[in-house]
């Protein structure tokens, strides 16, 4: 199968490395879970994830205080396994995960929030690392909510 | 041969984007149906391109892996290749 | 007080359908009449053979087969919607009614609401 | 216009009192912002409100950890400041919440979780609560999202 | 007199449920437009019933103040007593 | 690179628009080429004379104004989605282009993308 799409392909310059951006939240969407597999099978594939990136509503994947059905996948949990286990850097817009309730230790003391919320290994940060992701000859996916 | 665009769709039908991206495609282009985008398999709009397919796991879920040829049916391995291949993507 | 949910979004995409559900078995958990309907591209909730442990999640086939044995009165699929995604009653889980969607049908609920 | 429009309505007996369910997250929504100029405008008019329900992602308008632009409107803090000021309990559905990160103190020993970020009063239980209404006399108008 | 059906409807034409409350509306309920299903108004469905009315805060937000009759444009007092009286409420 | 954006939900419903306004001038910051496109129900963001106080939000008007001194280098809205909302070039705010959607739009911008 893979053999017959390749050769209706072509092969850019940039086809090793890849940014995925998750702007649909779990449970609102199957954005999360999607993207997880597509990377599992990215990274099987020798390809580099050089960058996580929540956007919108995406940065509730990056809550440490999900606690679905056990016989649920758990989302946040798998998603950061993944990212520790093959040191792929994820980050939170943190215009988006502000106003939505996300917050590291850092942000929680700067607006005197009751506690934090954010899990590892995601970080807090603002555009300008997608951006830098455009600028590069990064390769970027997003996986936005499908309804 | 110009850049080939790869289209990939997540919304069934009735969603405005999915009406949206079938009108931006290029005859030359290819389509990929993921997460509820495959639902458009049962009827295939006539503005598609020849060069479409359809995520498995997704088929599978909604009971449709049997509807369409299995030269359309690809993995997440298949579509990790068409991504990065494809001389730019689109994420409906 | 007689309530109709109505499900129009598709399966799997979203948690919006089993959260009709679970408001569905909570009604009939309490003795309170219930239908459920299923529009647009809802009905496909209602195809036979879904698998969706390949997208990580539980196939609801067997929660809507056991929708009758909980209470809920009847499981109803909108008509055009049915033939636009090529589902004939063959197709369909049993125990579900194709019926069209007018001022009539809802009309014979008290109260009629989506998850979402 | 209000005569004018009473004229060509009928008045059931339940007419005075509403449940509010609000199914939309703020931000990825108008609902809670509908919901609570709607939910004013009734307690000025001197109906009873008497119980508002989270459900789905409306469970995320209940977060303590919301930290929106100073020139932006704080929902979460306006819906708390209302609910208090008007006596409306306010309930978040337990699966919904669990499952998007929403927990009190209870829920968050009972799952381990690092920490709490249910903003008072919001109150967390079952759908019970919605049935209760549902069986009542209660007038119950939804606010979901709008795309 | 049977019971009137008030139906709220915040979603723009373009989605899938806005056309599905217009197929469930009778000739006798009344409709309220909120939020983006203001945006109707710009070329009302000729299956609006009679009763119909847009809120005004969505109508300013969106400039389609101007767009229409005054009769027509209700305040959130207004919404309050209309959901109040009537036989039953269905928000779309 | 240069980038498309594209916005098709409708204004203050949601805060997508703003979230897609935000990537534009981001870019725009970095020197980044970037074209906003509005299309389907995202055109009534192009609507001259709008006052989202009503509905404890900012009006995006004086942002949208300030795109081309921010480094965005077009304003677009669909032709057929314009139409079907009764907006004439008279009653966009200025400097929008209004063009067709299709191949020969997105082949000209090396990334394309909606803000969710």
């Amino acid at each position: 199968m893979i053999n017959r799409l390749i050769e209706q392909t072509e092969t850019p310059a940039r086809a090793g490395v890849f940014t995925l951006v998750i702007t649909g939240a779990p449970y609102s969407s199957q954005a999360p879970q999607t993207a997880l597999h597509f990377a599992s099978a990215a990274v099987a594939a020798g390809k580099k994830i050089d960058r996580v990136f929540l956007y919108g509503d995406g940065v509730h994947l990056a809550s440490s205080l999900a606690a679905p059905p056990s016989d649920e996948t758990d989302l946040a949990r798998s998603w950061s396994e993944f990212l520790l286990a093959n040191q792929i850097p994820a980050v939170a817009c943190i215009a988006s995960a502000l106003r939505r309730g996300l917050v590291n230790e850092a942000e929680s003391k700067r607006y005197q929030l009751p506690a934090a919320n954010l899990r590892e290994p995601f970080e807090i940060a603002g555009l300008g690392e997608w951006v830098d992701s455009v600028a590069s000859d990064s390769r970027i996916l997003y996986f936005h909510r499908g309804s | 041969m110009p850049d080939r665009t790869l289209h990939i769709l997540n919304k069934p039908p009735e969603h405005y984007r999915h009406h949206l991206c079938l009108e931006a495609i290029g005859p030359e282009d290819g389509l990929v149906f993921i997460e509820n985008g495959v639902l458009a398999v049962v009827q295939l709009p006539t503005s598609a391109p020849d060069r479409w397919y359809a995520l498995a796991p997704d088929l599978e879920a909604r009971g449709l892996i049997g509807q369409i040829g299995e030269d359309r049916v690809i993995s997440f391995d298949d579509m990790v290749e068409l991504t990065a291949t494809a001389g730019k993507v689109i994420s409906w | 007080m007689s309530t109709l949910i109505i499900i129009d979004q598709p399966p799997y995409g979203s948690w919006e359908g089993r959260e009709a559900l679970d408001m569905a078995f909570s009604l009939a958990a309490f003795d309170q009449p219930v239908t459920l309907m299923f529009c647009g591209a809802g009905v496909n909730w209602l195809r036979k053979g879904q698998n969706a442990g390949k997208v990580g999640q539980k196939s609801v086939e067997r929660n809507l087969a056991a929708a009758p044995i909980f209470g809920v009165e009847a499981l109803l699929a909108c008509t055009e919607a049915c033939n636009r995604y090529g589902l004939t009653q063959t197709d369909l889980l049993d125990g579900v009614t194709v019926t069209a969607v007018g001022p009539e049908l809802t009309s014979r609920y008290d109260h009629v609401t989506f998850a979402g």
